[in-house]
């Protein structure tokens, strides 16, 4: 169609866009090579691949991240069990209080991370809960189950109905038709629910630094170094292998939901 | 297999004659959890706001009162509240602006590989690191940053230091004016608008567009009447984090900003260093409150299927 | 109040500055946790806190065994009984504490000791000599709008303090500048003193880009920003210096407010043994010294600037201020009762009035 | 000989929708028979009262003579062909038809085996690894109906399965569906609201409208002498003459059809009634003639090969006796 | 008189597919011209050409007698009623019907007025502040086609607009569309995969296949003298009958069309040809018998008056001399 062609400005405009969105994050890269490690030195004197070697050296780098990999692990885990069961109620029956539930489980992440933040906190004081990496992981769980939720919720929503009919029709009760029907159907969203839930997680800094006793979770970890910095370069690697990271989840989410109507992500 | 299904079929009988007692269970994990956990944790807040705090001790005293709600509206903590707001809300309304251009090309004329490249390249600064980003930003928008280097490059100085020159939210620098909390904020939550309002483009059926132009519409026309419109839920639903996240950072406006305080800076310090848990409280109800209002105006204009 | 000392717990967990507990991490020389923790099998966690109401704040949230407080902190926490008094008799070294801290009152009450002095120093006015090629005499360069001496004017080139007891720092320099005002001590100020300091404050917000809050912050701005001059701590300048960079620090003519901290203990403690062989650790070792070179602090023991254990030296320690202990005014939290006049502004009008000179009220 | 379905007094009330309303109805053992109704009368919900996916509000359906109300689907003797076939597209089409024998637990081997004999039967040979979106329409439809019937269910529903269809692969699939029927001898049940479809392939016929059957019986009885306006109207091309009308062409003064293939044109005054040809439309086989006679439109279906007269000339209209059929008005 | 669109050797490929291809046709000013093909045969994409939505490969369009390949949609005299409407979801019935006058910069009070005087041409006074989704489809097809209307064009597109209608509402709709093309004398281009449609509505057929238009002409000889198998099989429910059958009956070894309704039954060796009754349908006013005769099956419609043979009977089959047709193969 001859006006299906974007105009210039058009395009100027979205990609100045993709730009403003990526130049920054270019930035911290280059830092992670630089060899000034006590100020922020620009353009950088000169370049070295030798903190890639200094963080994998930091204790301190491995202990925050094994506790994030553990948390972030746990938290999806339970967000997968609820956010499926939450969806799967949903998508399956009109009840009375349906919209109320699908607004309490976007709530959490509706409202700024402060105030589930604090609201946790508060709660953890007033329930005498010591701080631990149980109230991480319950404070993440939380914000999670959205996630899972949306990717679940839109899966269920296609395949309700006729095909879960079908199945029992043909003689299989409830759980066959779970095991053979609905699940492998709703696996690949339930695995991109999953793997956003882990990099939001694996993410959070806001709710964290309310829930966490004295552990730190790579984020934490990520936010005193930012501040109180011993070797630069350091932070920004991990920055970098971060970014690569949760990049991969989130590379497979979008393949695995692609064509559907879930938009991997949107609910961050 | 067979002879699980055969242990399994009272049961799963038992849901068929009784498909609310199937209902209850699927609910009942995740409503205990939401609401004892999170429901519970926001009404223990909302209890605490109605506490106060012996001022030289700096412990909680249990008692009812809505002292902590009058503090609240004296104009230093108005004035948070208000700062807030309105930064909210100009972040929100530039997100959608700069947003639009980029949703609607990846919806509109991206196709194949352009579509996932924007798609990744919409994901990525979302999953970047948080803290790195505003980090990094901190790096260029300080005096002596990457910012003033490029201006100075090009020999734009003249240019920047008018910009800071302004009124209110000029100063200092970029990294000291709120022009740089807000390019900060700006940059960090862009993607949350982008997603939905991309989304809810792609879900403008081409055949619209084409029944505008056969009604004689110039493309300017349909987009104002037809694109914009229905592209509401989205932004709406993009807006709900824009705003929401701009109401409750506490991060970006210490690292860069002129010290004046944001309403998650002051939960944050109330919460934490003053230890005025109560005032803390009475804070975290503004925010409930606006988004509150907000999501119920959201869920009116359907902006939650855009979600 | 402990009568022995048992075996320890494994661990202590401690609310401290920034810099004052140092592992070796920023750098390797200053390091007096690793022996201790091989010593006495105590595990030492810190978290830091960088205002006076934030450590509060965390003593009263619990779960810590000790604090660094200062003395703006200090009293409220005994008065919040938040802390325990602490048995003299149980640390060894106690006899070696400089005597004028003994019984200081910012840790003592009625004869009751709550803690063991930890370090203490004046908030010195960093500078950059690049900018000032002779140190400035008076704290105006960051109270009032003037030339420096490079030519341009101070607006948006000095930082203060994010912290309300900085509206002391203002009470002093008008103790100094406006005589007639009647100012005793910056932390007893009646109403019309108070009002006269928030007025000068206002008048420095027009000057402060962005207050500091955080050491490292306000390294980053004299680095970064274009910041020249502000009231700091010798931390501070100490690593600016160490870095090559053109800083200096002085203690103007009108004097310095300063801060006298005090390891205290814990009313619900769970390490209580492991922190009192901590305590014994900080006055006994060679902690007072390297802490005094690398926080720019004065040592509790005085024995710690000659005796040779670690990097001080006599010079080091009046360098920094020890014989300058009269002239430093400490850090306390002002109370409405207050003793130079009937009638004080107390500290939490403090709190809220100045967040709203910041936000420009 | 028992029959294969009965509903007594059955009735299924969603809120205040009276979807399905006290319907009686027996449907013999080996019939075909058709649901014929316009959208939303209710004929879906009878056909899930069957299969068990509604239960009634009141009434009882048995199937076989036993009582089923609490019979789960998944325990019934009876499978469906569902409207857009839902096919579970993660499995291949020997999968989907092998289901209903997986879920008993019959190996492997064996309902692999029963499934592609299946297969044969709807003539989908070698269509066994295909993914369900790997088929046209039509294939899709046979698949469908293969996983049905290979559970060897006693009744067969069938709800608007060809609706999907284009009108050439719905009239072949007509022709396969009721010689399976009559090959296999299982009772077919089938939901339609197009009445040809209802009309050359069912035994019987139940007519719905508003949740409620307004005439059972043969397709002949259906569509030559329907009980009410509501039938005529939606069954055939009948004409649908007022009472008024009626009188004045010597009939009882009542409601009656007149089906526009039975009337002839002749000159005018040398038939039952005159009037004026309003309009005329081009069928292929027929020219449908619209005559407006005693202010009433009448469609006159001629033979194409007829001469048709144009558009305002009057003419007189003829019919046989008994041809004017006497309705109630409902 | 110049006609109101005219494809000169007009193609259009995507990619390797050649969706038009070398069409040629004029359509005359005021006619009602029905594109007829099955799916994907191309009739959209000519559609789609007219009103500028695709250019052509090569070729030209002329609309009115004026080159319009550079003239984009929106400048064209020519509106479109959309097989699915299309109708703008946020806006009322009112504002849609008045958009077109809207972006033209016609004030409120006059487009509203001359979309209320839209929605007493079809039939929807009063429905002006419903939006969209609360009518119900009948009910939007005419919103559409007042949307389209309003803008007095000079030529009306409409890309099956009835295909998702149910059986008596699409007849309604037919009757009305017809009447309102003579009433307003526009130019109308009607595209449709359903023979009847096109048949009982249009002045001039063109039937599409592959691209390419395999016959154009009335109604009438599309159906009574199909071009080729195509066509026949296509439009009627026409016998094809292949050479050997023609040749053994005596008429010239060519392939030929036979409809089912010109076809009698007769005793066995009395018609031109003997079989036996394969089957038998109950259509309503027809019944259709399929007889076996000569290696084909033929479909033979008796009025549903007359007596039907059992299947298995012999008969003999008889027609008019000029009945048979002669065919293309094609
Ligand atoms: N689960 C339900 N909840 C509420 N109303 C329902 C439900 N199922 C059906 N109905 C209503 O019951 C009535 C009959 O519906 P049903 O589906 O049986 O009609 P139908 O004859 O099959 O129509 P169609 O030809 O459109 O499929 C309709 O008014 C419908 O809206
Ligand atoms: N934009 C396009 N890109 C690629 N191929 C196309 C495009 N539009 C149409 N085609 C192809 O061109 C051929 C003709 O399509 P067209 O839509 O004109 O058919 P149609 O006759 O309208 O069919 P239907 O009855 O299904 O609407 C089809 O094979 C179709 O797949
Ligand atoms: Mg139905
Ligand atoms: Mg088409």
């Amino acid at each position: 169609m001859p006006s299906d062609r974007a105009s210039l400005g058009l395009k100027i405009a979205a990609f100045a866009g993709l730009l403003f969105l990526h130049l920054p994050i270019l930035l911290i890269f280059v830092y992670a090579f630089t060899t000034e490690d006590r100020t922020y030195q620009w353009p950088p004197p000169g370049l070295t691949l030798k903190w890639f070697g200094v963080t994998w050296n930091r204790p301190d780098v491995w202990e925050a991240l094994t506790l994030s990999l553990k948390v972030a692990a746990i938290s999806t885990a339970l967000a997968l069990v609820l956010g499926t069961l939450c969806a799967a109620a949903v998508s399956r029956a009109r009840f009375f209080g349906r919209e109320t539930v699908s607004l309490l489980v976007i709530l959490p992440i509706a409202l700024p991370g402060i105030i589930t933040g604090i609201a946790l906190r508060s709660a953890f004081n007033l329930g005498g809960i010591p701080f631990s990496t149980l109230t991480i992981i319950l404070g993440h769980a939380t914000f999670c189950i959205v996630v899972v939720y949306n990717n679940a919720v839109a899966r269920f929503r296609r395949i309700s109905g006729p095909m879960l009919e079908a199945s029992a029709d043909l003689g299989a009760n409830g759980f066959q038709t779970f095991r053979y029907i609905v699940l492998p159907n709703i696996g690949t969203a339930l695995l991109a629910g999953g793997m956003l839930a882990f990099a939001l997680s694996f993410d959070e800094v806001i709710v964290t630094t309310f829930t966490a006793g004295q552990q730190a979770t790579l984020p934490i970890w990520m936010l005193e170094e930012l501040v109180r910095p011993r070797q630069r370069p350091v932070t920004n690697v991990v920055a970098m292998m971060v970014v690569l990271v949760t990049f991969l989840p989130i590379l497979g989410a979008y393949y695995l939901t692609r064509g559907g109507s879930e938009t991997a992500g949107g609910g961050k | 297999m067979a002879a699980l299904a055969r242990l399994t079929d009272p049961l799963s009988d038992l849901f068929w004659r009784r498909p609310r007692v199937l209902l209850v269970l699927l609910l009942a994990p995740p409503l205990l959890w939401l609401v004892v956990v999170y429901i519970g944790s926001l009404a223990a807040l909302l209890v605490q706001s109605f506490f106060s705090i012996d001022e030289f001790t700096g412990l909680i005293k249990h008692e009812f009162t809505l002292k902590t709600y009058a503090e609240l509206f004296r104009p230093a903590n108005f004035d948070i509240v208000i700062r807030t707001t309105v930064m909210a809300a100009a972040v929100t309304i530039a997100a959608a602006i700069i947003s639009f251009p980029i949703a609607y090309y990846a919806a509109r004329y991206a196709r194949g590989r352009m579509k996932a490249f924007f798609y990744l390249a919409v994901m990525l600064p979302l999953w970047s690191s948080y803290l790195v980003k505003v980090y990094a930003w901190k790096l260029i928008l300080a005096k002596e940053g990457i910012l003033t280097w490029a201006v100075d490059g090009i020999g734009a100085s003249a240019v920047l230091n008018a910009i800071l020159a302004l009124p209110v939210i000029g100063g200092n620098s970029l990294s000291v004016s709120y022009i740089g909390t807000f390019l900060v904020f700006l940059y960090v939550w862009l993607p949350y608008m982008i997603l939905p309002l991309q989304a809810s483009l792609e879900r403008v059926p081409q055949n619209l567009l084409e029944a505008s132009d056969d009604l004689g519409a110039s493309r300017r026309q349909t987009l104002r009447h037809v694109i914009l419109p229905m592209a509401m839920p989205g932004m709406i639903a993009g807006s709900i984090f824009t705003f929401s996240l701009t109401l409750g950072d506490y991060i970006i406006p210490q690292i860069v900003g002129s010290s004046r305080n944001f309403i998650g800076q002051a939960v944050y310090a109330h919460q934490g260093t003053a230890g005025n848990i109560p005032l803390a409280a009475a804070f975290a109800v503004v925010p409930i409150v606006i988004m509150g209002f907000y999501l119920w105006v959201a869920k009116r204009k359907g902006a939650f299927d855009a979600l | 109040q402990m009568t022995t000392i048992g075996a320890g717990e494994g661990q202590v967990d401690i609310v401290a500055w920034p810099g004052y507990i140092e592992r070796g991490e920023t750098d390797p020389n200053f390091n007096w946790v690793t022996k201790f923790e091989e010593a006495t099998g105590c595990k030492v966690n810190v978290k830091t806190a960088n205002t006076s109401d934030e450590m509060v704040a965390l003593m009263n949230e619990g779960g810590f065994d000790l604090v660094t407080a200062s003395g703006d902190a200090s009293l409220r926490l005994i008065a919040g009984k938040r802390v325990q008094p602490v048995n003299t008799d149980l640390i060894p070294s106690w006899s070696t504490v400089d005597e004028r801290l003994k019984n200081a009152p910012w840790h003592t009450v009625d004869g009751v000791h709550y803690g063991t002095p930890y370090m203490w120093g004046p908030n010195v006015l960093m500078y950059n000599t690049e900018v000032f090629p002779e140190a400035p005499t008076s704290w105006n360069v960051v109270f009032e709008e003037m030339t420096l001496p490079d030519g341009k004017s101070n607006s948006g080139r000095v930082q203060a303090y994010d912290g309300p007891i900085h509206i002391a720092d203002a009470a002093q320099y008008l103790m100094t500048h406006k005589p007639e005002l009647g100012i005793t001590s910056p932390y007893e100020l009646n109403a019309d003193q108070y009002a006269a300091a928030l007025d000068l404050l206002r008048t420095q917000r027009t000057l402060v880009g962005r207050y500091w809050h955080d050491a490292f912050i306000q390294m980053d701005d004299f680095k970064n920003e274009g910041v020249v001059a502000s009231g700091s701590w010798p931390f501070q300048v100490n690593i600016l210096k160490s870095e090559g960079l053109p800083i200096a620090s002085v203690i103007p003519a009108e004097g310095a407010t300063g801060w006298a901290d005090t390891t205290m203990m814990h009313v619900d403690a769970a390490h209580p043994n492991c922190a009192y062989m901590w305590m014994e650790h900080t006055l006994s070792s060679n902690l007072q010294s390297d802490l005094s070179v690398w926080f720019g602090a004065v040592p509790s023991v005085p024995a710690a600037c000659s005796d040779g254990r670690g990097m001080q030296t006599q010079e080091g320690c009046d360098a920094n201020g020890l014989a300058d202990f009269e002239k430093i005014r400490f850090w306390t939290t002002p109370v409405s009762k207050c003793e130079s006049q009937g009638e004080c502004v107390p500290y939490y009008r403090w709190v809220s009035d100045y967040i709203g000179v910041i936000g420009g009220r | 000989m028992t029959d294969a379905v009965e509903f007594d007094r059955v009735s299924r009330h969603f809120g205040t929708v009276r979807a399905v309303d006290e319907v009686t109805l027996t449907i013999a053992e080996s019939s075909f028979f058709a649901m014929l109704g316009p959208s939303g009368s209710g004929k879906t919900t009878c056909l899930r009262l069957i299969s068990g996916f509604e239960r009634p509000s009141s009434g009882h359906v048995r199937i076989f003579g036993a009582q089923s109300d609490d019979l789960p689907p998944n325990r019934r003797p009876v499978n469906t062909v569902f409207q857009d076939y839902a096919l579970f597209p993660h499995l291949n089409v020997r999968d989907n038809v092998a289901y209903g024998l997986m879920v008993r637990g019959v190996d492997k081997r064996a309902r692999h085996a029963a499934a592609e004999e299946m297969l044969a039967l709807v003539k989908l040979e070698g269509y066994g690894d295909r993914k369900p979106a790997q088929l046209s329409g039509g294939q899709r439809q046979r698949v469908a109906l293969a996983r049905a019937l290979v559970n060897k269910p006693k009744v067969l529903l069938l709800d608007e399965p060809l609706g999907a269809l284009d009108l050439k692969l719905r009239e072949a699939m007509q022709d396969e569906l009721k010689a399976l029927q009559q090959r296999l001898g299982i009772t077919f049940v089938f939901v339609t609201h197009d009445q040809g479809e209802a009309l050359s392939m069912a035994d019987k016929v139940a007519v719905f409208n508003d949740g409620r059957i307004v005439q059972i019986g043969s397709p002949e009885e259906i569509y030559q002498r329907p009980r009410t306006r509501f039938v005529a109207d939606f069954v055939g091309s009948a004409n649908v003459l007022p009472p008024e009308f009626c009188a004045s062409v010597g009939a009882p003064k009542t409601w009656a059809s007149l089906r526009a293939e039975v009337i002839g044109l002749t000159a005018p005054g040398a038939g039952r009634i005159d009037g004026t040809v309003a309009g005329r439309r081009y069928l292929g086989p027929v020219n449908r003639v619209t005559v407006m006679a005693g202010g009433t439109a009448l469609s006159v279906d001629l033979p194409a090969s007829a001469a048709a007269p144009e558009p305002g000339a009057s003419v007189g209209l003829t019919w046989d006796e008994g041809a004017l059929h006497r309705m109630e008005e409902g």
